[in-house]
């Protein structure tokens, strides 16, 4: 088991062997991002075809199958067309402002990933302030798209870049209140911490993964609702709402500066994918004792193929939102969702020393009624928000 | 239950997923190149000239009355009358087209021309493979290019070419009738002569 | 790190003028506004330099006070962009020379 | 070696911002070199291993600040070609002032012999330090802050409200 799973770190180390001693942390970190931005390339490449397959397969039709077998070559297609085409620059357009937009929104993106746990001790940096180090990243993207909307100087894209705005905002409040209860059980802000807090085994074997008790599912749904709002996909994607408003502010980009936008749009879906997979779903560990020796990093990739397939899926079922719907839902059922959801953290917590061997099962229904009710309260208060029923007059 | 509506949703896409694979209600996709649906028999697209017997020209049964010249909606067909007449299925003696062109680019697969024909002349065809390069000259259909045997009629509009062919069989047959009635008239004794020189 | 503790403080010190620079000269509120908040960033770098040369650093009091000072400068500059913004649709303009008037 | 790079590198692009912002006409750019500035200070707190800070940093002045001086400048017409002379009537006099404050300060920091000295060992701020003292030590200041913002929240949404037509028709 340890060295198929250490095969990564292991081959890492016997690289920066090859070099001086005071150069190796160098070396070793470059590597690292190497490695990094070669994967997360490969799979921004690879989930743009992905994903344009299942959604025709949930269409009752064929996704791109021409390029290549099964269209597999259909990435590469669309990075040559991206690449050959002309970059056009609107002549009122910000020139400097235009030009760092797509820049100020990928290199923090990129950041985000040095602190992901991909393996066992195959994280790039453990910082022991990780989350705050990913949420103070995210919080960049919103200037760049606003940086974005502005310099093109075009209704429509300043119309997308205030709808983007307002939506990552609205949306990241629920984002960082609903990681809280993790980290208070877990005790620390580092992300490899918080893995190890969900390393252990119950009696049936079962992994004490956060996604297993009441707080943590409705954490984690809360968190997924959240995180296809911050990064502006599926019933959330009013930003570049197609049928209104072009591409919203990615209207005046073409050539490679709008493959940086789509490719740091799907980098942030993976980061906040890979965040989601380290808080809820027991980041690199094995669901069952008798599976552990599965090498780690292998079950990090299942975990994240699986909420990539989850996103994609919704976006082929949802409809978009409109704008007042969609701040209504945070504000007034996410926060305050997510709000409740620590106190049963809390209340799990408490119970947790109960000794009765009933104790689980109870525990369990009380904190799921303790997030049952509230959310039936909060949808029934949202469902006032909906316009009242049309009456339809008829022609006697 | 409050968010019944995503869950119904999103199972309605999962089944469309899984169905895709093995159900073919599921996959309705034609890859057109490949596979191509078989044609509708009243489909319709650009009209064609009908012949019968072996060579095209001679054969052909318009007779360039004009009337679907005139009756052209977006007036797309040409016609230029010949001097020399030739005989039609009957026997009578009728004209013939010089020129009969169709501009199959203003050409609007209306139909009308088919209609008002009284010879059963032009008929509607199915072919929509037409992209030429040539912009000008290229969809300007001339007599030759239009001219298709009966039988291609037959195979494209099944029903129609056999009442037709019925019709004119019984036309054929009738006149053929008539002539050899009229034939068989001076076999008889001649008509009287008239009673006074 | 070999970077003494003049270092940072004189460039705090510059940070510190800039923002006052821009404050006393610039016509334009949020100008001034934000040369307020490099004021603030000044101070606050001042705090994090003396607690990181502190003889015995486990005492975190100077990290503590930039905490509470950066939520307090993000509360004025909300309450003060707000400000700005009322004083605008008030007098249709941002110039500050303009605002001279108590009346109204 | 390293650091001394790495230190001159994040104060020359905190000073460029902060000059820049303070100088350019066109007012989004100055905000957005405003953020610049604010976020090469976060780079210059991580250098000083107060990681905590230097996140709350980034988060709070770069991820909100800057957006909320960006749209005050949209909302107050800020964004629109600029006439007329950036500084004010008696720009020079301030400029004066800025002077005269920068030498006492930069004087008063060359004088005193102590603050020549190099850095105490590794000093470390874990989180889970920062805690124990925010709720033990600081409880107090922690529920205070915890007040002001929400009077600051609720303050700046009454101030920047439209009021209603009626109550104040010149304000249309």
């Amino acid at each position: 088991m340890n060295g198929l799973d250490q095969i990564f770190v292991g081959t890492g180390h016997w690289i920066a062997g090859l070099f001086p001693v005071y150069v190796q942390p160098l070396i070793s970190a470059a590597l690292e991002i190497a490695i990094m931005m070669a994967v997360f390339g490969g799979c921004f490449a690879l989930t743009s075809v992905v994903e344009r397959k299942l959604l025709g397969r949930m269409q009752n039709r064929y996704g791109p199958n021409r390029v290549g077998p099964f269209g597999l070559l259909q990435p590469l297609a669309d990075g040559i067309k991206m690449l050959t085409k002309e970059d056009i620059v609107p002549f009122s357009a910000d020139k400097t402002v235009h030009f760092l937009a797509p820049l100020a929104l990928s290199v923090p993106i990129w950041l985000a990933f040095a602190v992901l746990p991909f393996g066992r001790n195959m994280s790039a940096i453990d910082l022991d302030a990780g989350i705050l180090f990913f949420f103070a990243i995210g919080s960049a993207s919103e200037l760049a798209v606003f940086m974005a909307g502005w310099s093109s100087q075009n209704k429509y894209s300043l119309v997308g870049a205030m709808r983007a705005i307002a939506q990552m905002i609205s949306y990241e409040v629920p984002l960082v209140l609903s990681t809280v209860p993790v980290l208070m059980l877990a005790g620390s802000l580092s992300l490899n911490e918080i893995v190890a807090a969900q390393g252990t085994y119950t009696l049936g074997g079962l992994a004490r993964w956060n996604v297993f008790t009441p707080w943590g599912l409705a954490g984690l749904l809360l968190f997924l609702i959240a995180a296809t709002a911050e990064s502006n996909r599926s019933p959330f994607d009013l930003p570049e709402g197609e049928s209104e408003i072009i591409a919203g502010f990615l209207t005046e980009y073409s050539g490679f500066k709008y493959a940086l936008f789509f490719l740091s749009e799907y980098l942030g879906l993976f980061a906040i994918t890979g965040l989601a997979v380290t808080l809820f779903l027991g980041g690199w560990h094995a669901p069952f004792r008798w599976l552990e020796w599965v090498p780690s990093w292998l079950w990090f990739a299942g975990k994240f193929c699986a909420l990539i397939f989850l996103f994609v899926w919704i976006r082929a079922t949802l409809p978009r939102l409109r704008l007042d719907q969609l701040l209504n839902f945070s504000w007034r059922f996410l926060v305050p969702l997510s709000l409740i959801n620590i106190l049963v953290a809390v209340a799990w917590y408490w119970s947790g020393s109960w000794k009765s061997p009933v104790a689980l099962p109870v525990r369990w229904v009380l904190c799921a009624a303790l997030v049952a009710l509230p959310y039936h309260w909060l949808a029934q208060s949202l469902r006032g928000t909906l316009p009242p029923p049309r009456k339809y007059t008829y022609a006697e | 239950m409050d968010g019944a509506g995503i869950i119904k949703g999103m199972i309605e896409t999962a089944r469309n997923f899984a169905g895709s694979y093995h159900d073919e209600a599921r996959l309705t996709t034609v890859q057109y190149p490949e596979e191509k649906l078989a044609p509708v028999e009243n489909a319709r697209t650009i009209p064609f000239l009908v012949y019968d017997g072996a060579e095209a020209l001679p054969g052909l049964r318009c007779t360039a009355c004009m009337i679907c010249e005139k009756e052209c909606p977006p007036q797309c067909i040409y016609i230029v009358k010949d001097t020399v007449k030739k005989p039609d299925f009957v026997g009578k003696m009728q004209m013939q087209p010089k020129v009969f062109d169709i501009d199959i680019s203003v050409c609007m697969s209306c139909g009308i021309c088919v209609e008002v024909c009284p010879f059963d002349a032009i008929k509607m065809d199915q072919v929509f493979e037409l992209s030429t390069g040539d912009r000008f000259g290229g969809l300007l259909l001339n007599k030759t290019q239009l001219a298709k045997p009966n039988d291609y009629f037959n195979k494209l509009h099944k029903t129609e070419a056999a009442e037709i062919d019925l019709r004119r069989v019984e036309e054929k047959q009738k006149a053929e009738a008539a002539a050899a009635a009229k034939a068989a008239a001076p076999a008889k004794p001649p008509m009287a002569p008239p009673p006074a020189p | 790190m070999t970077t003494p503790l003049a270092n940072y403080l004189i460039l705090a010190a510059l940070l510190f003028v800039i923002g006052l620079a821009g404050a006393l000269t610039r016509r334009n509120a949020v100008l001034v506004l934000i040369g307020l908040e490099l004021m603030f960033n000044a101070a606050n770098l001042n705090f994090i330099a003396f607690w990181r040369f502190n003889p015995h650093p486990e005492k975190l009091t100077g990290l503590m006070f930039v905490l509470f000072s950066i939520a307090i400068g993000a509360a004025e500059a909300a309450v003060g962009l707000a400000l700005i913004i009322a004083v605008y649709r008030h007098r249709r303009s941002a110039l500050m020379d303009q605002f001279n008037s108590l009346k109204g | 070696m390293l650091n001394e790079i790495a230190f001159l590198l994040c104060a020359s692009l905190t000073l460029a911002g902060a000059v820049a912002a303070m100088m350019l006409r066109n007012l989004v750019h100055c905000a957005l070199c405003a953020a610049g500035a604010f976020a090469g200070l976060a780079a210059i707190y991580l250098q000083l291993s107060a990681e905590f800070a230097g996140f709350a940093q980034f988060l709070v002045y770069v991820g909100a600040v800057a957006i909320l001086i960006v749209f005050t400048i949209l909302l107050t017409r800020g964004a629109d070609i600029q006439t007329g002379r950036a500084g004010s009537s008696s720009s020079w006099i301030g400029l004066l002032v800025a002077g005269l404050v920068l030498a006492c300060l930069v004087g008063s920091i060359m004088s005193s012999p102590g603050l020549v000295r190099l850095p105490a060992q590794t000093a470390n701020a874990p989180v889970q330090k920062i805690g124990e003292q925010l709720m033990n030590q600081y409880i107090m200041p922690l529920e205070t802050m915890g007040l002001l913002l929400t009077a600051a929240l609720l303050g700046g949404v009454v101030i920047a409200m439209r009021e209603p037509a009626k109550a104040n028709p010149s304000a249309r």
